[in-house]
C-alpha cells in the first residue's frame, strides 16, 4: 500500500515537459514536491497565479499571496498574476494541460464525485466542476477502499457527482488504473506487495487487466 | 477627470438598504473589503443578499455580518471554516446557493459586461445543472448561465486614484476587479489613494468608468488562514 | 441653417458632468471642442481608451496612441488603456452613458441607418451596432436632408439598419428632435432663422410640435 | 518556466499551412505583427482566412498578403482604405464576413475563454441577426453568437519574457491579448524580449499560458494612417 506521499510521487511521474498543471488540495498539493527539476512545468492557482513557487520563510509571509488553499505560498521568476475570470478562461479553455485532483468515488465511466456527502454540511465545490468540466487529462488521487473497507472505484457513483465522464487515471494506495472509454478500469500497475487478487477484491466497478499487470517502480 | 472620492467607509455604505443584493471581493480572506465590512456593521440593516467566493471566518470578514444576523443569503462557491455559518444553515436561518467558482466568475464578468447568458460545460451532468438548459456545441454538452449584477459591488484594491482606476496586489485581486464592474454602485476601498495622474495608464487592473466610491481604508489586518512557511 | 461645428455645440449643451461619453467620427468627434471645461466628462475610444486628450503636438506623435478613426491622441491625467473586449463590455455593460454618432437615415421610432448603401462597397459597421444597442442615451448628429434634398428623417429607414429603436434625439442642422417612445420627432428647437414650415417640409417622419418651438441658443 | 522562444518570423510562421484560419491583432495599423506578416509574404501559401478587426491599407499590414492573392475570406468589423480590398471583393476573389466590433471582441475573448455562445445586444433588428437564435433577456432583446477560435493567432506586443508573457504599449493593445489566448497555436512578436523575472507579474496584460512561440522583431515601422497634429 502506498503512503499519500509515494500516490504523490508515483502521479508526479504522469508530468509531462512544458505542462501547466492545476493540483487540488490534500494529496495532489504534494505532487510538486516530487516533479524533477529536469522538466518545465507551471502549476497554476486558480485564485489568479501562474507559476505557484515554494512556502514562504517565515520572514516573507504575504497576506496579499495565497493559493487556493488559502495557504501563503511565493512567487518565481516569470510568474503572472491575474483575477478570477481570467483564471477561469483558462481552465475552461483548455489552456491548462493536467488537472490532478482527490475524490471520494470515481465510476468506471470515469465520474467523479468529490464534492457533497448528503447529509452532511456542504461546503461547496469550489472551484472543482470546473476543472473536471474542462481540462484535457484529468488525474485522481485517491484512498482505494474507504475507512470501513469499501471500494471508492464503483460502477456508478453513489455521492453526488462533480462532473462526468472526465476522469483519464487513478492512482491510489493500492494501483494505477486508466478509465477505458467504453467504461471500466484498466488495471495498469499494483502498488509494491499488492496482489492483483487484492485489486480485484476492492474494485467494486468493472476491473479491466490485460495481460501481466507490472508492479509501480519508484526512481 | 471625474473625481470619485467619499471620505470614509461609513460614506461609502450609508445607503445601502436593508434586502440589497451585494456582491463582495476576496478570495478567503485575501483582499476583502474589510473598512466596508467594518462600517456595515453599524448600520442597521438585513436581509442581505451577499455574492462572494467565499464566507469568511467566524470572527473576520463576511463572517461577521453572519454573526449579527445582518445576511438572508449567500452566494458562494466554498463557504467552509466557518462554524456559525453552519449552525445558521442547519437552523435554516440563512439561505445558501452554491455556484462552481468558474462559473461564479463568468456570471459576474459577464453581469459587468452586458452579457445576459452563456454557455459553459461546467457541472454539466451534475445538481447544478438541475433546471437549465443544456446544449450542445462541437459534439460537447453545455449549461446556460446568466449574467449576474449587484446593487451594490464593494471591493478592496491596493492602489486607487480619484477617479477610481484601480491596481490589485498578489493574488488579493481575485474577485475584485469583475465585480467592480458588475455592481450599479461600485465601492471601492483602497490602501493607498493618490492624485490622477499618479498611475501608470498602462498598468492599471480596473478603470475608473467602474467605480462610483473610492476612499483609503485604515488599520488593514489582513488575517491570514492558512499560514504556511517552509523551513 | 447651422455648420458642422455649430451641430456639435449645439450636442455639446447636452452633455452632463459626470459622465463617460462616446464621440463617432466625424461631426460627433467636433463636439469635443465645445464642452466647457466646468464639466468633468471622460471620453472613450473603443479601441482601448478612457481619457482622450487632445491632438499630439508634432514632436509628441506616438503610433501606438490612436482614437477609433485611427488618427494621433494624446492621454490625460488619469487616464486608462484596456483591450477591445474590455471595451466592449463598458459600452455593453451600460457603463458608457451617452454616445454620439452620424446617421445616413433615423426613424420616427429611433431606428437608425449608418452603416451601409445597398450598391456601394461595405466597409463594415465597426462599433456602430454595439454602442446602438447598448448605450442607454444616444445622440444623432446629422444633415436634416441629403444633397439632392430628401429627408433624412423617415418613417421607416429605406436603408439597412444599424439598430433599433435607440436614437433618443436628433440634432441636424435644421432642428433638435426627440424620438418620442410611442414614435414620432418631437420638434424641440429650430435653427437661428428656420421657421417651423421649412422643418415640417423637410421632415418626412411624423413630426410633432408641441406649442411654442424655440429657437436654439448658442452662447 | 517553459521557454517558448524561436529564433525570428520565419521560424515562428514556417508551418502554417494554405488554408489556415488565422487571427491577427491590430486596430488600423496600430499594434499588427510587421514581422509576421513579412514573414508570411515569403511562404507560398494561399486560401487563408484572417479574422483581424481591419484590413491594413494597399501596400502595409494584412494589404500586402490581400496583393499577393493569399486571403480567400476576411472577418472584419471595418475594411475601408484598402482599393485592393474593394477589387477582390467586388470581383468576387475574396469573401468578407462583416462582425459588429464589440461582437468580434467577444467571440474571440469567448473562444480563448472556453466558452462557446453568448447572448449580446449588438445587430438585433439588422442583417447581422439573420438566421440566429434572438432571446428575451429582462425585456431586451439578445442574439447567440458562437466563441472563435483560430489554428493560430498572431499577435504584437511591446515587451515580453520568454515564458510568453507580454505587454502591450498605449492603444496598440487592442485585439491582441484576446486573441492570444484564442489561438491554438499563439506566436506573438515583440520589439523587447527579456528574461523571465524582467517582467512585474503584477503588470502583465497577457500571462504565458497563451503564447506557444515569442520572437523579438525587427525594423517595426509603425506606420501612421491619419497623423494629427494640434498647433
Amino acid at each position: 500500500m502506498l503512503s499519500k506521499n509515494q500516490i504523490a510521487q508515483r502521479i508526479a511521474k504522469e508530468v509531462k515537459n512544458g505542462q501547466y498543471i492545476n493540483l487540488g488540495i490534500g494529496i495532489p498539493t504534494l505532487v510538486a514536491n516530487y516533479i524533477p527539476d529536469s522538466l518545465e512545468v507551471v502549476l497554476q492557482s486558480e485564485n489568479g497565479l501562474l507559476g505557484i513557487g515554494p512556502f514562504p520563510k517565515e520572514e516573507d509571509v504575504d497576506p496579499d499571496l495565497i493559493n487556493a488553499g488559502k495557504q501563503t505560498i511565493t512567487m518565481l521568476k516569470g510568474s503572472v498574476l491575474f483575477n478570477s475570470a481570467e483564471s477561469f478562461a483558462m481552465i475552461r479553455g483548455g489552456h491548462v494541460h493536467l488537472t490532478i485532483l482527490g475524490a471520494m468515488e470515481v465510476s468506471e465511466n470515469g465520474d467523479i464525485a468529490n464534492w457533497k456527502i448528503p447529509g452532511k454540511m456542504v461546503k461547496g465545490m469550489g472551484g472543482a466542476m470546473d476543472l473536471v468540466a474542462s481540462a484535457e487529462n484529468i488525474i485522481v488521487a485517491m484512498q482505494h477502499c474507504s475507512k470501513s473497507g469499501e471500494s471508492k472505484l464503483l460502477t456508478e457513483c453513489t455521492l453526488p457527482i462533480t462532473g462526468v465522464r472526465c476522469v483519464k487515471k487513478i492512482v491510489s494506495d493500492l494501483a494505477v488504473l486508466e478509465v477505458s472509454p467504453s467504461g471500466g478500469f484498466i488495471l495498469k500497475e499494483r502498488a509494491p506487495g499488492v496482489s492483483v487478487e487484492e485489486i480485484k477484491e476492492k474494485t467494486s466497478g468493472k476491473l479491466i487487466i490485460e495481460g501481466e499487470v507490472p508492479e509501480m517502480v519508484f526512481d | 477627470m471625474i473625481n470619485k472620492t467619499v471620505k470614509d467607509a461609513h460614506e461609502a455604505v450609508a445607503d445601502i438598504p436593508t434586502g440589497a443584493f451585494l456582491m463582495m471581493g476576496g478570495f478567503g480572506l485575501s483582499g476583502i473589503p474589510e473598512n466596508c465590512i467594518s462600517a456595515l456593521l453599524q448600520r442597521d440593516i438585513k436581509d442581505l443578499t451577499i455574492v462572494s467566493n467565499n464566507a469568511g471566518v467566524d470572527d473576520f470578514g463576511i463572517g461577521l455580518l453572519l454573526k449579527k444576523r445582518m445576511v438572508k443569503k449567500m452566494i458562494s462557491s466554498y463557504v467552509g471554516e466557518n462554524a456559525e455559518f453552519e449552525r445558521q444553515l442547519l437552523q435554516g436561518e440563512l439561505e445558501v446557493e452554491l455556484i462552481p467558482q468558474g462559473t461564479l466568475a463568468e456570471r459576474v464578468r459577464a453581469g459587468g459586461a452586458g452579457i445576459p447568458a452563456f454557455f459553459t460545460p461546467a457541472g454539466v451532468g451534475t445538481e447544478v445543472a438541475e433546471g437549465k438548459e443544456i446544449r450542445e456545441f462541437d459534439g460537447k454538452q453545455y449549461l446556460m448561465e446568466t449574467g449576474l449584477k449587484a446593487d451594490f459591488s464593494i471591493i478592496k484594491a491596493w492602489k486607487g486614484d480619484t477617479a477610481g482606476n484601480l491596481i490589485f496586489k498578489g493574488t488579493a485581486r481575485n474577485f475584485n476587479p469583475i465585480m467592480a464592474a458588475a455592481g450599479k454602485i461600485c465601492i471601492a476601498e483602497v490602501e493607498e489613494l493618490v492624485e490622477i495622474g499618479e498611475l501608470d495608464p498602462n498598468q492599471i487592473h480596473t478603470p475608473g468608468i467602474y467605480v462610483q466610491r473610492i476612499f483609503e481604508g485604515r488599520n488593514y489586518e489582513k488575517r491570514i488562514e492558512q499560514r504556511t512557511v517552509s523551513n
